[in-house]
């Protein structure tokens, strides 16, 4: 099992949903992030002061699969938020040694869907 | 005998000529103790209206999102500056010119503010209701409202400077020269149109150009897609609520003022329509909302009860409460299906404002044609002032709107609108600290 | 010389008679003015007591949790459309019936409200302080306070059809019928029983169903644990604020306007007294809260302004200066141990309303009996009064949320109570796109 | 003949007598409606002026961090009650003396307010213009204005307790010392020196004291670093908003109030001049923001909003409404280039209160030596007031803030600044539920 | 060393903590989430446009623990965070290579507690 | 490739951003949290009612680096972070199996920075 983590643009997540569910990936975990990478900022102003923001708002997507959802996954994730212009995101994929339903006590990969 | 008689008639004639004397001077304490009741009433109401603005700018700042919040409030902001300034450096003298020069369309009495010298500033002015400076403030608040309506329209992607642009020619020129037509004694006047407090030369004068904003600019990104329409929440609604009270309260002033005296049986009168109406509205808007939707919509009371005000403005002092009640009731209902029915056709205005200022503008002018208790009012004149009114802001509003977008564009790009207007054309955030979600 | 004398004296009479014609015609508009002046007070009280509701609103949303908020707004909102209806059908004749039918108990002077014709609606209809139009409004927006004091007690648990149904009975029914034992001249009224602008025609009377809500409904899940209590967090304490100066804003209008014209010596005197029962209601419950909390708590110093307020509405013209300031520091202390009494009897109230108006309406009530300087007045009357309030007031709430709770039930479920009113009752969010923590 | 003449005299005589009898008393009936509405309209500006009070406390909310909006808040109630309170105890009589028993510089009348018996608190109390305790009220909610104006400037770190403290002193004495020295008929006065209705002899002493905080304070943690400058974003621009509007909602009654009577063409003049130097704060602050910022800046517009009221307070009623609007564009420029100068010079002022208040308070009473219409009125003399005000308030703010820092200290430790306010001094949030970023 | 990821309903999460108090596990990181799963989600409406809400209010708790407190945790949450509902959320388990503490740079078992 | 996710106090976000930059690593992910450790809560107080707050505000970084970054980012958060006092944070360490860049569909490594 894998547990992978999606970081896209906020506007994108609504995309990324539809893209997933129909490849049959419908369960998640969805939070609000800020995110630093290639995308460069940009200047605010507030009161004569200039600053920079480079955090900028990313959603970021939890989503734990058996091994063979992996690849599926990761490519719904790309249809749904790739623009191809920088701030498009990254995936991350880890290792899930475990899974626990906590409503039925279910283990692994029977729990995890 | 006829010496003491003389000395009595003397005795008498100086005490009478005394207080003929006297008397002449408390006449006039009397005209003066009316005229500066008249006076403050009309200052009372001057500020009721001003208070107006704010709930506009707290209603479309709460009907959007969080991400245009600055944008909104700084239109609003402006506005009220703008309207201020044009209608002294202009409108006044556009919407009040004395003589018309073409025809009874247009007079212009020359440019800025002055009041005439002694008593004909004050007390003569206006037959002791009110000062010079007062009539002009009083009317200039009025001015700038217009401009407001529009302003929740087209907002969340409207350019400022455009909006900017338009607002002051809107305000400047436009709603004063068409508002002499009826208040400024011009030709709809002369008809025999009647619009008391300006459902139509108010409300709808916003609303034709609320409505060719929101058709040039198009909806907002992601509003509608293939078949389908997704909703942009509003961001805050407290502040939604807060902007009805205060629009309400300052529907008092607005037509309250709107005698243009403090006349107690006119004043009390119209607040007790004007109260009734808004109460109506709200639960015809509630019925209506709970019926038509599944469950009862706190942004459709909310719109219920401005419909309700927009819809007994032109007729608030001629209609009896029991006919406010119906008008106002009945501007509850449309309001409803006026707002389903534009976001249906793809006019997404994110604040109703079409729907509340010129749907039950038009509503509550003719309704004066309905309910009038003065046989003077007829169906056919209101309706030729609604068709009149409605040609001339549709087109000066094509005209304004279609220019700036041709010279300048009206539109923010896709990105700026993705990232917020706040960001984009104020680089600021209306809540700063805050974690808050922007998924649209 | 006779004739000269003669010639004289029709001159001088000439002169006599014109300036008795103009006198008597200059003093109907000395008389008249006077007469605007007041209705013009009246009015301004009316919208003052009007913007109370939005004070109700805003306190009670900034004191309850995010996911109730819309239904708070919309309680409020609809609150004040049902009382201004009910009082028009049915309320302003219940409460002036003029004669009594039942005692001095009850009387009704028929459906609907109409003006009678010329002077009698306007300056004879009170002596030349107010229109026919101008008394039922400033009552009208009386009434509807009562049941907005409910609501914020029955908060975030309370059905929202069940409260809607509740509000038009009381305030259409309930209020007005005990609202006529004094104001409207009944039997407390012929007593000497004193409540200058309503701390319990008003305050207690909306208290008292209060009460009684928040026993049938019980409290708020998670609220109460096996010997603890878990507070429930007011989501937004600047709406808090802003709802407390709103209330005292209208105050102003609510205790000015009860004076019932706008006499300058009592009007002023009553903004003072009101004010400084304000002011020290704040210093009061800021010390007892500093005191008997670790720390000054806002929520209880807004609280302790509004207790202040609450207590000097009795008494607000016949107390000193020196007494209001007495009688609202004492109710800022009153109410802080209140508040905390009622929680740890495990009386749920989110607001506070029950300690703010009921307990502190009862004080105000009494503290006539005490400070008055009028030496009509005196405790035990006070007492009865409070008392016969109390009984009514008990039995009526009893019966409605009773009945309601037997017939149609007037708890949400509690999956409903925790997924938030706002979602459950109304399809709703209040704060679109904020990101919210809702782990109560 | 004679007897007949005889007859018709007397029955003229009676019918003269009759009528000279009923004239007098109309004549006071005129007179009385007089000095209602002059009354009324006192009132009336009176809660206008208590609004601004609500106005502060939003506006400086949301121009701080959401971790110290409790602390505002509660601040802010507090100086209401404080205001009040003291200046019934000992303000009002150290301002008003009567009789001055040092030099023109200091007099007091003693403890406590009582209003003199019958028609010497009322209509002879200030010549049929308002009453004894109008008088009172209105001036007292001035002075809270003073102390609200510091509680802004040293937000976020001073220690509430000491904060109290000085609000107290400062409300008490020192505002209504130096107002002696103008509007008490003091040394001021008497040399000419103009203020209307109080640029310097509130905005200015508020905002001296504001500098005089600041500095002895220091700036907020992490608001300047080696060589640079982090701005603090204020957390909620819609409540900065509602807080502009408000004030300027109030500034018709502290403007329009200062009048001191219903003189339709003065206070008509006033709202005129007042409206049109807020409108051009405005515009002024809004090119000069789009000019020197790259983008509008709404906390300049608002900022700049306030900085022409404050630009006009001191010769509202004295210059022309041409002259006014440019006083008030004048102060829109001012105030942005004062924003960010006194930010280079890290006097850390989180809501611009020394730029607005003080800076444009000089400006404005300066500006009554340029402006004014009237001739008497001179450069020097105001120059010579704005100094000695200076020069005074300087030294009892040192005095003040300097004692308590050496006594108990003004500020609050770096983990409480950190932890913020709310819940150091509190143990409370603003915004319970919200999920608020705090890294600064 | 495990890192062990909780998704639950809010409400619960005040009983979770007390569960795993009691089993002297105080460490935790809690953060806001919406999460897609099982449980349908519900239709809102917004001025007249009816919309699915399926992404629903979850808390997410972080908490690092050596291998022998795996089971008790998980035991603990489930004990907390059980209603028998859908709904109840899910438990994840993954490695944790390394944990280091800030203050003293502690690091490995020693640092996790 | 490893996965390192630091939690710090909020105010010390800043100074890690610049440890971290002048250790050219510049791309992150950060959310807002609530943590337990062993830094003690506070009593907060609503209405007479008291309460313990142990769940106190935090800052959560993720970091995803090549193993050869893994001890420079270690080092730079601790430079950023440390005070010396209870709440300064810690950090956790993971593996992590893929990185895949959505613009250009880039995998592993190559991806990451
Ligand atoms: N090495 C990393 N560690 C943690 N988060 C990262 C990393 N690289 C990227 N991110 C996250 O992904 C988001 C998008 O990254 P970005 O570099 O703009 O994408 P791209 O290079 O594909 O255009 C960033 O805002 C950040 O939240
Ligand atoms: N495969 C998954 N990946 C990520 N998060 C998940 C996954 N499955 C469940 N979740 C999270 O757990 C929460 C509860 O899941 P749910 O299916 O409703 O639980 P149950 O099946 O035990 O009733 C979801 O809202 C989601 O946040
Ligand atoms: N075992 C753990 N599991 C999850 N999060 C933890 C764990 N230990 C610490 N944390 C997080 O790190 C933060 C700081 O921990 P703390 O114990 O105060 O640090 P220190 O012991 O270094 O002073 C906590 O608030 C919590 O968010």
């Amino acid at each position: 099992m894998k547990l992978i983590i999606a970081l896209i643009q906020p506007y994108k997540l609504s995309d990324v949903k539809e893209a997933l569910r129909s490849n049959d990936i419908t369960k998640m975990t969805v939070t609000n992030a800020l995110g630093c990478g290639q995308q460069a900022g940009y200047e605010e102003e507030y009161r004569g002061v200039i600053y920079e923001v480079n955090l900028l708002k990313k959603v970021r997507i939890e989503i734990a699969v058996t091994d063979e959802f992996v690849q599926k996954t990761i490519d719904a994730i790309i249809q749904g938020a790739k623009t191809g212009k920088i701030g498009d995101g990254k995936i991350f994929v880890m290792d899930l040694t475990d899974c626990i339903r906590i409503r039925t006590g279910d283990r692994g990969e029977e729990a995890i869907g | 005998m006829v010496k003491k008689l003389l000395c009595l008639f003397f005795a008498v004639g100086f005490v009478l000529a005394q207080s003929t004397v006297g008397f002449a001077e408390e006449a006039s304490v009397a005209a003066q103790a009316m005229f500066t009741v008249n006076n403050t009433w009309m200052l009372v109401a001057t500020f009721l209206v001003f208070i107006m603005h704010l709930g506009f700018a707290t209603l479309e700042a709460g009907l959007t999102q969080a991400k245009n919040t600055v944008n909104i409030l700084f239109k609003n902001t402006s506005i009220i500056a703008i309207g201020l300034l044009t209608y002294a450096i202009c409108g006044f003298n556009l919407m009040y010119p004395g003589d018309f020069s073409i025809g009874q369309f247009f007079g212009f009495s020359g440019f800025g503010i002055a009041s005439p010298e002694g008593a004909a500033g004050l007390i003569e002015y206006a037959d002791g209701n009110y000062t010079y400076w007062t009539d002009f403030l009083f009317q200039a608040m009025f001015a700038a409202t217009a401009a407001t309506i529009v302003s929740g329209a087209v907002a969340e992607r409207i350019k400022l400077s455009s909006f900017l642009i338009f607002t002051t020619i809107y305000v400047g020129l436009v709603y004063p020269i068409v508002g002499s037509w009826k208040w400024g004694g011009g030709w709809l006047d002369q008809m025999g149109f009647y619009d008391f407090a300006g459902s139509t030369l108010v409300h709808s004068v916003g609303g034709w150009a609320a409505l060719v904003g929101v058709i040039l600019l198009g909806p907002r990104l992601g509003k509608y897609f293939k078949g389908g329409i997704r909703p942009i929440l509003g961001h805050n609604l407290p502040l939604v609520t807060i902007g009805v009270f205060l629009l309400w309260l300052g529907w008092f002033g607005f037509n309250g003022g709107s005698v243009l005296s403090a006349d107690p049986g006119l004043v009390s009168l119209v607040f007790v329509t004007t109260s009734l109406a808004a109460a109506a509205g709200i639960i015809g808007a509630m019925i209506t909302s709970w019926i038509a939707q599944k469950k009862p919509d706190l942004t459709m009371i909310l719109n219920g009860c401005l419909a309700g005000l927009v819809g007994i403005t032109a007729g608030a002092d001629t209609v009896t409460v029991c006919s406010a009640a119906i008008i106002g009731g009945i501007a509850g209902v449309i309001v409803v299906f006026s707002v389903i029915f534009f976001d249906r056709i793809k006019i997404d205005d994110p604040v109703g404002a079409i729907s509340v200022h010129l749907v039950c503008g038009i509503w509550g002018t003719l309704a004066v044609g309905i309910f009038s208790t003065n046989p003077d009012h007829s169906f056919m004149t209101q309706l030729i002032g609604v068709a009149a009114y409605g040609a001339f802001c549709l087109a000066s509003a094509f005209a304004i709107f279609g220019g700036l977008k041709a010279v300048m564009g009206i539109r923010v790009t896709e990105i700026e609108e993705r990232q917020g207007l706040d960001i984009s054309e104020h680089g600021m955030e209306a809540y700063g600290g805050f974690q808050i979600f922007t998924t649209q």
